[in-house]
């Protein structure tokens, strides 16, 4: 449980912030300059607010009301900087360990996280002359060493190529998720976001734009404003229903219909989440036939949205009343031409076809 | 005109007193350096813009004169000074004869005194002490400084029970006291001489003989020094 | 101001002043120029000049100043070249008294100024370069400006060393009243005579005013140069 | 034309680079830590190599050999850094215009880029207090506006949130293609590399995996293992047939068929690159019917290599001779599953569906 | 070695290292806690601090030794308190040059480590704290490796500066051969003597060979620390 409140102003920008997160993982996502670090800086304690609060699993951290201000080095959060910001006296190694010292017992491995980040190599030298992205790893790897109460990291992978954020994501997911820390997550990518935040925090201009689940906030067609419309696209829950085939798909259960993804290592009943970009879905009247795509979602045209040559079509899935699909709904962003061909009208039946691949990313 | 007087630093009293009188009456300015000796007397050696020369020792003035810094024939012996010993405000007198118990006296403590090679009064103070046959013993106690008055400080300052200074010096601090002087015979007479440099302004020559009238002897009296040539 | 005080005493300060901001105004450049080429530059001619700038502090002072005589006196090797020459003497004049602050803070004038140079980062040096800036302009639009706050470090070290020499300047130019008598000068010359500690310690209290003002007054500067930089 | 050819060794890392460019944007792709900045710096000239040339249009900036080593400031390079090392003493208006006082006349227009990059609110701040995005983009206008030329951008818009870089980019192409500065382009994003590069340098620790034409090197599916399998994917070659219809269309020629796209600018007969990423290709026996995605591409099958649940299917466009298709040819991502239940193999004839939406982004 | 020179010249010497090496090492460890203080806190304490740690270098050594004398001789208002409860004295033994060179060196240590702690850049400070680090613990383990360089520069000049010191350690501890005479006084006194120029020249030469060595030796110390920092 995270509780912010928070209003500052520096010459030229005002922060007025508010939001509450059950916990899991917290993210911020607004524009370049919309007050993300300034948020979580305040929440490290690096900040003193001109007025806020901050509450972390019951933990006063800060009270200016109370006169309440923890200093940043009681409040037990593991910082990963927007610049990495490592000793540069020490050896990768004594930076990784740095907060060992003052952590509870317990926390990560070194061995793993070492591993994870593919810092082993370097363990010897000094930042000096790491490279952008070897820098930033031992930055995380340094935060998740101090077995911190509370995870801030600011656009941690940012400065990462694909196959190591593709490394890096599943282990924060089971940080999430197993060791329950709680962490407050700023990112540009809404992959990201989509697959690690329990909660996601809009801002913009120093305000809350938007914030609450995940899947609410995304499948807003108001957030592609901030989201881009490119990125937009909801969140979608589904149950695992089965074990890997010997093809390696696994099936789901959607109030769509049944999805097939491959690399999932949930167990059967287990709640996944995928998002799924309203790019990349197309839409069939009839019941498509012979493609490769395995995933074919039924569902109703909820609501069209025109943009330019484009539309956003909200399908409600599950039949006519959204309360039968769970009031689950995914976004399909396909031409005005194709809205005409299709003769696409709230309420008509649609597939909503979707690669299982294209999914996979994005649990 | 203006007159550059390079001094011994000791005679700053008085010479301010009697320049000041000196420039009311003959309309020439006056500027007085005071230094120790040694190094005004380098300074003239390196073509300071000195005037007249008036040096606390002899040594220094005899240099000169080897190197024809000054104009010999103007130089003449000035003042001279007695060498006192001085203690703490509550000493009792000593009487300084021929090997008088001044290592005893200190017990553990030291005797002030200027340094014993370079500084005239600690020179002249080993000097005495020798000839008074107790420098060898008084010899490791003592504690030397680099001017005279340095010396002295010790003394007011509580540090040191007994130092060795002109008689000029202990005048006017109240938390000295002399205890004895030296015997005339114990040291070379002290001799403040005072000469026209090589460069010498004409006009330096009424300076010099204006610190020899009344008015001035009576300013060097009361600054406790001797007047010589009188 | 200073109406309390003779007018010897009162030439005195405002002799210390003129001499410590000129010493102080003189060298900086050469201090700025002989820190950066120490702090940047590799070779035993740098490792050198580093010993030498070091001297004035491990020496007396009075050597420093018999040195200074020696070299820049009327009869010294330099002095009488540039006597001949130029006409100029620095020998028993203010300026020499000049010459000898500088030389005796100069050693930590250089050092303040190294430190801060040696605390700007390379990298953004190398920026400049990347946008077409020669060595020099790099210097002096990124390197100078961000070394401001250790220039007026040193220079008010120099300058309250300045205020403070004694040594090398009485023995170099001597200590005459209205011309080369400093205020630590007068001091000393009151020290040496009875009675003559009220008048120093009036002098003192004179010289500590002075100097903690200045301080006072470059602290304020340094720390509104430094808040610029940071931005905030 | 540039001409990079660099051999310097780190403790524990060796550069052995070679490649050469016909100018454009020359993008350098690999993994963190694979030399992309090292040999950045050596053509800035920040970076003495031990051996190595580099001449650019014709300009040798160094060439050990001949003892040629310009310094940096006479290189004319614009650099933006990984780090964005703006001066922090002079405000965000002096930044970007320090380059200036050296710069030839012409070059951009200060308004303009200031415009395009958003900092017009910051021109009289000083970095310090700046977030993370904002001081990115001044380091971009501060390189923009040395008028250089030469290029180098080190992972320039990862600070960047999403509708900010849909903005730079464009801006980016103009430069390449009006101004026609070459630009050296590190990434980690393959979306903007094929969108921008003309020749792309796959580096793998410190030495070249591939390098060539950005169509090419993007197709071979070797260059998986360093784009990272989701980002995989064709770059094809097409031809404007048209001007944009009343629902913002446009029709581009292919040899697999025609292609409609929204928000092309480019006149009749211009030649466009569209990216393909494989996982959103679907690959369909028979003609499909009745989709939203207008994009429909015939061809057959060319290779089909597994990958694990999935596999990678070259698809060659415009018949079965390789040649009458310009050998031009697509890459699709599928599960096995699906390579089984459509019967592909080699030389089958299939048709590939693309959303129209989703290659707008990769032009 | 050495063996040139009379044995009272050896002893000054090995004096003036002793007292030099004494002084530089003492105040070390104060001159860093104030170096800290006033370029991290704000405050009109710390200004004080400041201004008063800056007094050696205005006064003339003269006044600061008899300052020293006022307070620490045997009967000055802190010398007695210490003579009576813990049997200190510091009148005319080693200790006292070593109080009288570090009170004259404190300044320039104190001005270097100062400019070094303000180089550090505080978010590295912040980031410690994140990881858990109290105010201590980030101060010895980011702050204080981080100025190496600044408290090797401050030391080095600290100890040049007391290998130089005259004035206030003879007027402090004055001179007794063998125990408080130190390298400078000797110099002095041989200057003071017609015709001593060649014997103080002997000393000059080996008071500047000593400390351009530990120059030199804290340089290659010095760069070898920046070189490790910046990590090539
Ligand atoms: N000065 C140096 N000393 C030692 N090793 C260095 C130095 N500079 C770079 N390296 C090493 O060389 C390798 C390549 O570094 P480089 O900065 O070129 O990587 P990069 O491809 O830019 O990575 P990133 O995407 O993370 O920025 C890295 O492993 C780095 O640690
Ligand atoms: N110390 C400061 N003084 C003045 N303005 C500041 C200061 N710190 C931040 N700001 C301003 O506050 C705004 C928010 O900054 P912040 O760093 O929180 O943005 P951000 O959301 O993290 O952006 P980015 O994604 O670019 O990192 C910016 O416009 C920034 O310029
Ligand atoms: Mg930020
Ligand atoms: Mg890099």
């Amino acid at each position: 449980m995270i509780e912010v409140a928070l209003s500052h102003r520096f010459a030229g920008f005002a922060l007025e912030v508010a939001f509450t997160a059950p916990g899991g993982v917290t993210a911020l996502f607004g524009h370049s300059g919309s007050g993300k670090t300034t948020v979580v800086n305040a929440v490290a304690g690096l900040l003193r607010p001109d007025r806020g609060r901050v509450v972390v699993g019951g933990r006063v951290l800060a009270d200016t009301d109370a006169g309440v201000f923890l200093p940043t080095h009681r409040r037990r959060v593991g910082y990963v900087f927007q610049d990495a910001r490592l000793f540069p006296h020490l050896t990768v190694r004594q930076n990784l360990t740095y907060g060992r010292f003052f952590a509870p017992k317990g926390g990560e491995d070194f061995d793993r996280v070492v591993d994870l980040l593919g810092v082993g190599a370097l363990l010897s030298r000094r930042p000096g002359g790491l490279s952008g992205g070897e820098k930033q790893r031992v930055a995380i790897g340094r935060a998740l060493l101090s077995n911190p109460a509370l995870l801030l990291m600011d656009e941690p992978l940012a400065a990462l190529d694909e196959p190591r954020k593709a490394e890096i994501l599943p282990f924060l997911e089971t940080l999430r998720d197993v060791t329950r820390v709680p962490i407050l997550y700023v990112s540009h990518s809404l992959a990201e976001v989509a697959r690690l935040a329990t909660t996601v925090v809009l801002l913009r201009g120093g305000q809350v734009a938007q914030s609450g689940p995940v899947a609410e906030v995304l499948a807003d067609p108001a957030s592609a404003a901030v989201v881009g419309p490119r990125e937009a696209g909801a969140v979608l829950s589904v149950t695992v229903s089965g074990t890997p085939g010997e093809d390696g798909l696994t099936r789901l259960d959607s109030p769509g219909g049944p999805l097939w993804l491959s690399g999932i290592t949930a167990m059967p009943g287990q709640a996944l989440r995928l998002r799924i970009p309203a790019s990349e879905v197309i839409l069939s009247r009839a019941a498509p036939q012979g493609l490769s795509a395995l995933n074919i979602l039924a569902g109703r045209v909820g609501a069209i949205e025109a943009e330019g040559a484009d539309a956003m079509v909200r399908i409600d899935l599950g039949g006519v009343d959204p309360g039968q699909g769970g009031g689950q709904a995914i976004l399909a962003r396909i031409t005005r031409r194709s809205v005409a061909a299709l003769g696409l009208e709230p309420g008509a039946e649609v597939h909503a076809i979707v690669k299982s691949v294209a999914l996979a990313g994005h649990i | 005109a203006e007159i550059t007087v390079f001094a011994a630093a000791s005679l700053k009293n008085a010479l301010d007193a009697i320049a000041a009188d000196y420039q009311a009456k003959s309309g020439d300015t006056l500027a007085i350096s005071y230094e120790s000796s040694g190094k005004l007397a380098k300074q003239i050696q390196e073509g300071a813009p000195a005037d007249i020369f008036i040096s606390a020792a002899t040594d220094w003035m005899d240099k000169l004169a080897e190197t024809g810094d000054i104009q010999a024939d103007s130089r003449s012996d000035l003042l001279g000074n007695d060498l006192v010993l001085v203690g703490g405000a509550d000493a009792a007198p000593v009487d300084l004869v021929k090997g008088v118990d001044l290592a005893g006296l200190l017990g553990d403590e030291k005797l002030a005194m200027g340094l014993v090679d370079s500084v005239p009064a600690g020179m002249y103070g080993k000097e005495a002490l020798t000839s008074l046959g107790v420098w060898d013993a008084v010899f490791p106690k003592v504690a030397q400084t680099d001017n005279v008055r340095a010396a002295l400080k010790l003394v007011s300052a509580g540090e040191a029970p007994y130092g060795i200074v002109y008689a000029s010096d202990a005048v006017s601090d109240a938390s000295v006291k002399v205890v004895g002087t030296f015997p005339a015979d114990s040291h070379e007479p002290i001799i403040y001489p005072v000469a026209l440099t090589k460069s010498a302004k004409p006009e330096a020559a009424a300076f010099v003989a204006a610190l020899k009238t009344p008015e001035a002897v009576a300013a060097f009296k009361a600054q406790g020094f001797e007047v010589l040539g009188q | 101001m200073f109406d309390w005080l003779t007018p010897e005493a009162r030439a005195a300060v405002l002799l210390s002043l003129k001499v410590s901001v000129w010493a102080t105004v003189v060298s900086l450049p050469f201090a700025i120029a002989i820190a950066h080429g120490i702090a940047r530059r590799a070779g035993w001619v740098w490792q050198a000049v580093n010993g030498i700038v070091h001297l004035p502090l491990i020496l007396p002072p009075v050597v420093t100043g018999y040195l200074l005589l020696l070299t820049f006196g009327r009869k010294g090797w330099i002095g009488q070249w540039l006597d001949q020459w130029f006409g100029i003497v620095f020998a028993f004049k203010w300026t020499g008294a000049v010459i000898a602050a500088a030389v005796m803070s100069f050693p930590l004038m250089v050092r303040a100024i190294r430190l801060a140079i040696e605390a700007v980062d390379p990298k953004l040096e190398a920026a400049a370069g990347t946008l077409g800036a020669n060595r020099l302009w790099v210097f002096g639009t990124v390197t100078l400006p961000l070394i401001v706050p250790g220039i007026i470090a040193g220079a008010i070290l120099a300058f309250a060393k300045a205020m403070g020499e004694f040594g090398a300047t009485i023995t170099f130019v001597s200590n005459i009243p209205n011309q080369t008598q400093t205020l630590p000068s007068a001091i000393y010359a009151f020290l040496q005579v009875p009675g003559g500690d009220v008048a120093a310690a009036r002098l003192v209290a004179i010289s500590v005013v002075v100097a903690l003002t200045a301080l006072v007054a470059s602290e304020l500067v340094a720390r509104r140069v430094a808040r610029l930089i940071a931005g905030n």
